[in-house]
């Protein structure tokens, strides 16, 4: 990376298909503009995300994740977030734990017809990661590991 | 210690000679008096061989996924942390009820510091208690160690974790004794997939200790095998003690294999769960 | 020739100019062999908890970088630093002297452990404390002296005696010559405490009763298959070979196996050629006492009882020989 | 390895314009396993899909990636394009590079840079991709109507006319529902009983239907096309087959018990028919008021009195289960119980304060009164009639916020009715705002006015007895002043709400409802009869308050929905669900428990394991009810049940993807 | 045991003396024990409640707080229904949130649980212990007598802090009164409104109430009407002869306090209960009953 350009943060959101991908897609229809340190991984419900994705993610060098789904009652199936919700408020506190900046895991409701807040959610997240500086915590693209 | 010792081996003598029973799990004394091991007796007259003294480290419980389909049933002798395996297993549906038969041993603690935290001594499940109950421990914080690891800066738990993952040397023994970790293929032996790397760094080390905490985090039966066997002596209990105390705050007071068909805390869920995302 | 313990530290320095020393020391609480960092050596005592095998045989080792797309490179990685071993004991050099049978001597070198090997030199001590699991001397091997190591130090109250065994050790010994006097040092008499019944004819006999069940039934029962006593063993060097993939570039890595592990004898299809743990545990034991002995005329087991102490399932592969002698005799 | 393509769109300017698209195609040609990567100004184009077709054919591609807007836009088509090429339409991945990435990133620099990540990202996953097949589920052309009201007699009859088999469940002894219950329609003033009662008869005659009265739903199993349904029906103690419904049975029958049909205006015997043209037109005897069957006295003069031996004590409740392909929810309204939310409108002390529906039977010829509106109290001709409205509807205190849609219509059919029956009569209507939305509402309203009925804008207070007079206090609010109005006899139009037993009817289903207990239909604007299950319908008031005219149009739309279903033997179910491998899987019933949709069971197979041949359970999909969700496969901790298309391979390649 | 802390707030020796009385007579004659709570202050009712809302909670506060100290595990027995109102909002308020009750100690400089139930003399009354001893004591019927049990706002609303069930036409008075031998009607102004302080500062829009309540009670066939709260007695009392004048109206309906009417049934004398005392005259009817009834003794 040249150094002059100030150093931007790798974000990855899994976004459940219905709701807030639906919401991101919106918010490109209103031609919003957001940070582009944000990359989308589409999911068909928050409820298909392993926590142990979150952790691949941080491991090969993301500085941020986030989770985002429907509110919890508008799940398309009915009780996914239902699980999301509990898996991550547990994932949230054992990375915090765990030596890791517990502002680097985001998890957010954000239904379709939401843009705006998926625009402030990922201007938000991506000022916070980017204060934090670098993930060296759990990222094996450090010098010694192979 | 001793009349349990003699009536465990005067019961496993009848199972045996009745063929009740195809063999007894128990322990036997290794060399050297201050260590014993579990032992498979198969034959009546062995019965002799079985011991019950405060050396009876070893948990009997996972012994039972080493053979999934028994030809008759097994007995085994077990403490209170040994019966919470087994309603740990038969919850998970791992074992079978009917092919076990449990010797229920009440236990005062034997030789391991997890006795210190055991707020069962006595046998939750069993067909026959050799002994009267014991008097159970209620004087100790169950998550007396979590919570001090919580008044460390972020810093300084993050600088731990790593000095004490860069120690692990993937040997496997916490995962291969952990009454919870019954998987017929574990994903970290699935490298095709991809989960888990098989290099050795502390990084491979951490996202296997934090994964594995997350599999067993919410059906964790505080049994303290995995750090008796641990080799590097990690604190691994923390990690798994960490997810119960989290469990217990956010959905109501929590303890795993108190019976046979529990719910994990993440396999279910509540309408009303705490819920502090935006 | 004799040397004062008190100037230790000044040939200490003069081993680490340069090159990597390893002494024993605590690292978090594990004894091991570490980089020397000027501190005082922990040689009495037990023995390390993990051998010197990590520093010829890494848990993982860069074998080589790749890069895919129109033309592939592959740049095999070469550098590798002078090494000192400092304060090893007869079990521990005994095993290398296995692994350099296996790695160098007997069929292919591997270039790898070879370059590792002759940038090593070895300075062995003698044993001054054999722990409760400790059975070398049943293995043959005399905890006093280590025949093959490059400079041997013998314990003599407040001063060592200095014997060098390879020009490589004489070579060495020139520069602490101003530290050493003339006058020799009597042998140590450290024995170990225990002594299970291995001879070689039991060696022999041991692949006769491969077939008797209810024995490694009995034997086995308690084994839980992890890798515990594979790692902490001087001698394991089994290892397996993997990528770390990075999109099209990578590194090719060779890194520690055990033979106790499920998916050691997975082949493809799914076959496993020794899918229970009778099966894996008798070869694990019968490696360690007879078939390795068939092939390099010395049997894999040094005695240093590291997985005696270390088993969470308290399996002893001593008690294992004597109920064997027995079996065998009859 | 996989021979990919790489297809970046410029979509116009809308991509072009904001990102360097030549940058991201060469950058996508050097990523491993790449064989051909271009760009393109309208891939979603007839020589868009070509530049793909003719790229296959010439590179033997075996994977596609497209660099395009949203998979929600275009993933279908190109999955469309696959069909006709070797490549399967599942060996595709979208990187969404326009919504997400072009249009909200100002910075060419960065979006480029972001495109680059997205290929890679969408390159990575695609090549974990594996082709995939749908599955197809046989369909049997049965459907079951539960709820006999008009919305589901409609539904049964456009069904059963279009050649299919109905089975129609009705929890009373007689069909009908609400609507027979009714004098006159608005705005039509039709006879309610002359446009149902006609509907009613050809249900029972229609061949295709088999009617069910006293009858619930007991279990539903089973997946769209093969609804496995156990059906409970009440003991009816009297044989229908026999029976020819002469009545002689009611007219000697002793026991009196308030009658549920005339909404406790009147009472009714122990057996029964709730209205003279009830549907079937056979009587039935109600367990809880026979005193035969209390077991209170020896009775039985029905038995004896009947001439042809009809009446059957020993009568059981009969279990049925048959298979249906699909299922229509017409389970109607009830009336909000509105004495204790109002204990300010006297909480029922008052029998002259009554609801729409006792009006309804008091006007109705067949009614307690034969038609002549009188006063429950004292059987007197009311001169001063209050007509109050949204009586527990509009009202977040009383625990309804929502407008029940009918009550501004048939509460100006009141005052009509009351202006026209009774001469000298004086209407007053405490009103909040007259909604008229449907055709010839309006001018429904305006007639009411010119009959003299005053409407009042105001809630009214309390209602309260003064002198022999109900008082109704309240307020004009155009007038800015409080109000008393004397009268001798108040109807409440009170709020619709969800049938008693619909939550329970509803969790049978795995269809959910709103906070009310309206069910949920999948989208309020665009699915307005469907719900989240496949294969079950929804008709009239059980979705919502709603009227008779929409009511029958949604009847409607249902039955064509089944019969959309019903056209084909099979349905193509989408191939995006879970599969398990067996061999992985240790049977810890993990994702059995976190699946919505019941999709996952275990079940016992035979494995060859070390000990021999062995019996152990492992997890199965059920294809037709799996919706591709997911949930089991995070939950799974060794991985042996993922979701095809989304594997934990696939997702784990693309993470990986993202930082290199 | 009927023992309970009592706080009889300021009307007790200004407008509602009849009540005080009253009460004292029964007390004594039941066996009810009534322990002031030494020291006690302003319940905040009327001024401080509209002033703001702090003061309006630390106020009655500081009484609880007392009866806390002073008078531990006894519930609070409250007989005007605006110090009852009062001392329910700060208990209810203080249970409910941590936050308050920690602010509410800043402010009073004492510590207060809120532990001690707050109840009204009718709640004390109407306990099975307490309808057993007035019943017991009430051998002097007042049969004959028809009554309208008037509750006024304050000892049924605001609901969510009083839990009454039904707050249109609450029983409660009903069933206490009826120990004295009258009769009471069914009629549905037990909880309107009656002008409150507005008789003082709007009479002119105020009046019609109150002649609404005895227009209802009079067309229910009541001949007197039964109050449990000196602001509610005061309202109806005074004003009758001046609605009369100014109405055109012709009530002749007496206004009592429910303790009056069985302290005169547990054998009172008109001097005893403070008939002399009302603004509308009150004795005539009473003394009518008695004699009819025969009970003048």
């Amino acid at each position: 990376m040249p150094v002059n350009k100030k150093w931007m943060p790798k974000i990855l959101a899994f976004c459940c298909n219905w709701c807030t991908y639906t919401g991101a897609d919106l918010a490109g229809l209103n031609r919003m503009k957001y940070p582009a340190d944000v990359r989308v991984l589409r999911v068909p419900c928050s409820s298909r995300v392993n926590p142990q994705f979150v952790l691949r993610a941080f491991q090969k060098g993301c500085d941020g994740v986030m989770v985002c789904g429907c509110h919890p009652g508008d799940c398309h199936y009915t009780s996914g977030n239902y699980y999301t919700r509990r898996r991550f408020m547990v994932l949230k506190e054992m990375l915090e734990f765990n030596g890791i900046e517990p502002e680097r895991f985001q998890t957010r409701w954000i239904s379709g017809s939401e843009a705006a807040k998926f625009r402030d959610t990922v201007a938000e997240v991506s000022e916070l990661v980017t204060k934090l500086g670098p993930n060296t915590v759990f990222n094996e693209r450090r010098a010694e590991n192979v | 210690m001793s009349d349990i010792q003699s009536a465990l081996r005067e019961r496993a003598r009848e199972l045996l000679e009745d063929g009740k029973v195809e063999y007894v799990i128990g322990w036997e004394s290794a060399r050297g008096e201050d260590k014993t091991r579990p032992a498979f007796i198969r034959k009546a007259e062995d019965a002799g061989r079985l011991v019950w003294n405060r050396f009876c480290v070893n948990s009997t419980a996972k012994y039972l996924l080493h053979d999934r389909w028994p030809k008759g049933k097994i007995a085994v002798c077990a403490r209170g942390c040994d019966t919470r395996a087994i309603n740990r297993m038969l919850s998970d549906g791992q074992i079978k009820r009917e092919n076990v038969y449990i010797l229920g041993i009440p236990c005062e603690g034997v030789e391991n510091k997890i006795c210190q935290r055991c707020a069962h001594r006595n046998p939750l499940v069993y067909d026959e208690l050799l002994g009267e109950s014991v008097e159970e421990k209620t004087d100790f914080d169950r998550f007396a160690n979590v919570r001090e690891m919580q008044e460390m800066t972020l810093e300084q738990r993050r600088k731990m974790w790593e000095d004490e993952f860069t120690k692990c040397i993937r040997c496997y023994a916490c995962r291969n004794v952990c009454p919870a970790c019954s998987c017929r293929e574990c994903y970290a032996d699935q490298y095709r997939t991809g989960w888990q790397g098989k290099q050795f760094n502390s990084v491979e080390n951490r996202v296997y200790g934090l994964t594995r905490a997350y599999h067993v985090g919410d059906r964790c039966i505080e049994c303290g095998e995995c750090e008796r066997v641990c080799p590097m002596d990690l604190p691994i209990m923390l990690q798994t003690g960490k997810m119960l105390m989290q469990c217990n705050e956010l959905f109501g007071d929590y303890e795993c294999g108190l019976s046979a068909d529990e719910i994990p805390a993440l396999g279910t869920y509540n309408l009303n769960d705490a819920d502090s995302f935006g | 020739m004799r040397l004062n313990k008190k100037d230790l530290n000044k040939i200490l320095s003069i081993l680490a100019e340069g090159r990597e020393l390893f002494v024993p020391g605590q690292v978090r609480g594990i004894k091991q062999f570490k980089l020397w960092e000027g501190e005082a050596p922990e040689l009495d005592g037990e023995n390390t908890i993990l051998p010197p095998k990590d520093i010829l045989f890494p848990k993982t080792e860069k074998m080589y970088t790749y890069k895919t797309g129109t033309e592939a490179e592959i740049a095999e990685i070469v550098d590798m630093p002078e090494r000192i071993i400092f304060g090893l004991r007869a079990c521990d050099m005994r095993s290398i002297e296995c692994m350099d049978s296996v790695f160098i001597r007997e069929g292919f070198e591997d270039s790898f452990y070879a370059r590792r090997r002759a940038k090593s030199l070895i300075v062995a001590i003698a044993c001054s404390g054999a722990g409760v699991n400790c059975f070398c001397e049943s293995m043959g091997l005399d905890p006093n002296a280590a025949p093959s190591a490059d400079i041997f130090l013998s314990d003599g109250g407040d001063c060592y005696g200095v014997e060098a065994n390879t020009e490589r050790g004489a070579a060495e010994l020139k520069k602490w010559a101003e530290y050493l006097t003339e006058g020799d040092v009597p042998k140590s008499e450290t024995h170990c405490s225990l002594a299970p019944a291995m001879s070689r004819e039991l060696s022999k006999k041991l692949t006769g009763i491969f077939d008797d069940d209810e024995l490694w039934q009995e034997v086995t029962g308690p084994c839980i298959q992890c890798g515990t006593c594979s790692f902490v063993c001087p001698t394991c060097y089994c290892f397996d070979i993997n990528q770390a993939d990075a999109g099209g570039e990578g590194v090719a890595f060779r890194c520690w196996d055990s033979c106790m592990f499920s998916d050691y004898n997975q082949n493809a299809g799914g076959h496993n050629t020794r899918p229970t743990k009778k099966q894996r545990l008798r070869n694990r034991y019968l490696h360690k006492l007879a078939y390795f002995n068939e092939r390099h005329g010395m049997e894999l087991c040094v005695g240093c009882g590291r997985c005696i102490s270390k088993c969470p399932a308290h399996l002893d592969i001593a008690e294992f020989i004597d109920k064997t002698a027995e079996v065998c005799h009859d | 390895m996989s021979r990919t393509g790489v297809f970046v769109c410029h979509c116009g300017s809308n991509i072009a314009g904001a990102l360097d698209v030549e940058r991201v195609a060469a950058a996508a040609g050097k990523l491993p396993g790449v064989r051909y990567a271009a760009s393109y100004k309208y891939m979603c184009s007839e020589q868009g899909q070509q530049l793909v077709k003719d790229a296959i054919a010439e590179h033997e591609l075996d994977r596609i990636v497209i660099a395009s807007c949203s998979p929600r836009m275009h993933e279908n088509t190109f999955r469309k394009l696959l069909k006709d090429t070797p490549v399967n339409p599942y060996m595709l991945e979208i990187a969404n590079i326009r919504e997400q990435c072009a249009w909200v990133h100002a910075d060419r620099e960065q979006a480029t840079e972001k495109a680059v990540d997205l290929v890679r990202m969408a390159v990575a996953k695609v090549a974990k991709n594996k082709p995939l097949h749908s599955s197809f589920i046989p369909v049997h052309k049965k459907a079951l109507v539960i709820g006999a009201g008009i919305a589901g007699i409609q539904a049964a009859l456009d069904i059963a006319d279009a050649g299919y088999e109905v089975t129609l469940l009705e929890k009373e002894s007689s069909i009908g529902g609400h609507m027979v219950m009714l004098d006159k329609t608005f705005p039509t003033l039709d006879c309610s009983a002359c446009i149902s009662t006609p509907k009613m008869s050809e249900v029972a005659a229609h061949p295709n239907i088999t009617l069910m009265t006293g009858s619930t739903v007991e279990s539903v199993g089973g997946y769209v096309g093969n609804f496995d349904v156990a059906i409970r029906q009440k003991a009816r103690y009297v044989n229908h087959d026999i029976c020819t419904g002469c009545g002689l049975c009611e007219t000697k029958c002793p026991a009196k018990v308030t009658s549920e049909f005339n909404q406790a205006l009147c009472t009714r015997t122990a057996v029964f028919r709730p209205f003279p043209q009830a549907v079937p037109a056979k009587p039935v005897i109600d367990p809880e008021s026979c005193r035969k069957l209390i077991g209170k006295a020896k009775c039985g003069v029905c038995q004896a009195v009947c001439p042809l031996g009809a009446i059957d004590f020993e009568d059981k409740d009969k279990l049925i289960t048959d298979t249906y392909g699909a299922i229509v929810v017409a389970t109607g309204y009830e009336l909000v119980d509105w004495a204790p939310l109002y204990p300010e409108y006297g909480g029922g002390k008052y029998s002259d304060v009554i609801t729409g529906l006792q009006y309804e039977r008091l006007v109705n010829a067949s009614g307690p009164t034969e038609g002549k509106i009188l006063r429950p109290s004292d059987k007197s001709v009311p001169k001063d009639v209050v007509i109050v409205k949204c009586v527990g509807s509009r009202d977040k205190k009383k625990g309804r916020a929502y407008c029940s849609r009918a009550c501004c219509m048939y509460s100006a059919k009141h005052a009509h009715q009351i202006l026209e029956k009774i001469p000298g009569a004086r209407v007053t209507v405490f009103y909040m705002d007259v909604r008229t939305p449907g055709k010839n509402y309006e001018e429904f309203y305006d007639r009411a006015r010119e009959d003299g009925a005053r409407y009042v804008r105001g809630r009214v207070a309390k209602i309260f007895r003064e002198n022999g007079k109900l008082i109704c206090r309240g307020e004009d609010t155009l007038l800015g002043r409080g109000v008393e109005v004397p009268a001798d006899m108040v109807i409440l139009e009170t709020a619709m709400t969800p049938a008693q037993d619909i939550r329970e009817l509803c969790a049978k289903l795995t269809i959910s409802t709103d906070e009310y207990g309206w069910v949920q239909e999948a989208h309020p604007k665009l699915r307005p009869v469907e719900t989240q299950t496949a294969g079950v319908y929804l008709a009239g008031a059980c979705q919502g308050p709603k009227d008779i005219p929409d009511t029958v149009a949604q009847a409607g739309a249902a039955a064509a929905k089944v019969c959309i279903l019903f056209s084909k033997n099979e349905i193509e179910g989408s191939p995006m669900i879970s599969a398990v491998d067996e061999n992985k899987c240790c049977g810890c019933s993990a994702c059995v428990r976190v699946c919505p949709y019941r999709a996952v069971m275990l079940e016992e197979i035979d494995s060859r394991e070390l000990s021999g041949a062995v019996k152990r359970q492992v997890a199965r999909v059920n294809a037709g009810l799996c919706q591709g969700c997911g949930a089991c496969a995070a939950s799974c901790r060794t991985g042996a049940i993922d979701l095809l298309g989304f594997t934990n391979a696939q997702i784990l390649k693309e993470v990986d993807a993202l930082c290199l | 045991m009927l023992r309970y802390a009592y706080y009889p707030g300021c009307s007790m020796d200004t407008t509602g003396v009849t009540y005080r009385i009253s009460i004292e007579y029964l007390a004594k004659k039941i066996g009810l024990e009534l322990m002031e709570i030494p020291d006690w202050n302003c319940c905040g009712a009327s001024s401080a409640h509209a002033k703001g809302k702090w003061q309006a909670l630390a106020l009655p506060a500081r009484n609880l707080a007392i009866a806390e100290k002073r008078l531990p595990g006894l519930d609070i027995c409250v007989p005007c229904a605006a110090c009852y109102a009062r001392l329910l909002a700060a208990t209810v308020a203080i249970r409910e949130s941590a936050e308050t009750r920690s602010r509410i100690e800043e402010i009073t400089g004492v510590t207060v649980k809120a532990n001690a139930n707050i109840l009204t003399l009718m709640d004390v009354l109407g306990t099975e212990e307490g309808m057993a001893a007035c019943a017991a004591a009430a051998t002097r019927k007042l049969t004959g007598l028809k009554v309208a049990c008037y509750y006024g706002c304050l000892t049924s609303r605001p609901q969510a802090i009083t839990g009454i069930e039904n707050i249109e036409s609450p029983e409660l008075m009903e069933k206490i009164v009826s120990l004295s031998g009258v009769e009471c009607v069914d009629w549905d102004f037990k909880t309107e409104c009656c002008g409150g302080s507005h008789q003082v500062d709007a009479p002119t829009a105020a009046r019609p109430l109150v002649e609404r309540i005895f227009r209802n009670a009079k067309s229910n066939g009541a001949q007197a009407i039964v109050t449990a709260c000196p602001m509610c007695h005061l309202n109806l009392d005074m004003r009758e002869e001046e609605i009369n004048r100014k109405m055109g109206t012709a009530y002749d309906i007496p206004v009592y306090q429910f303790t009056q009417l069985l302290a005169v049934a547990m054998g009172a004398s008109a001097k005893e209960v403070g008939l002399q005392k009302h603004f509308y005259p009150a004795f005539k009817r009473l003394d009518r009953t008695l004699r009819k009834a025969g009970t003048l003794q």
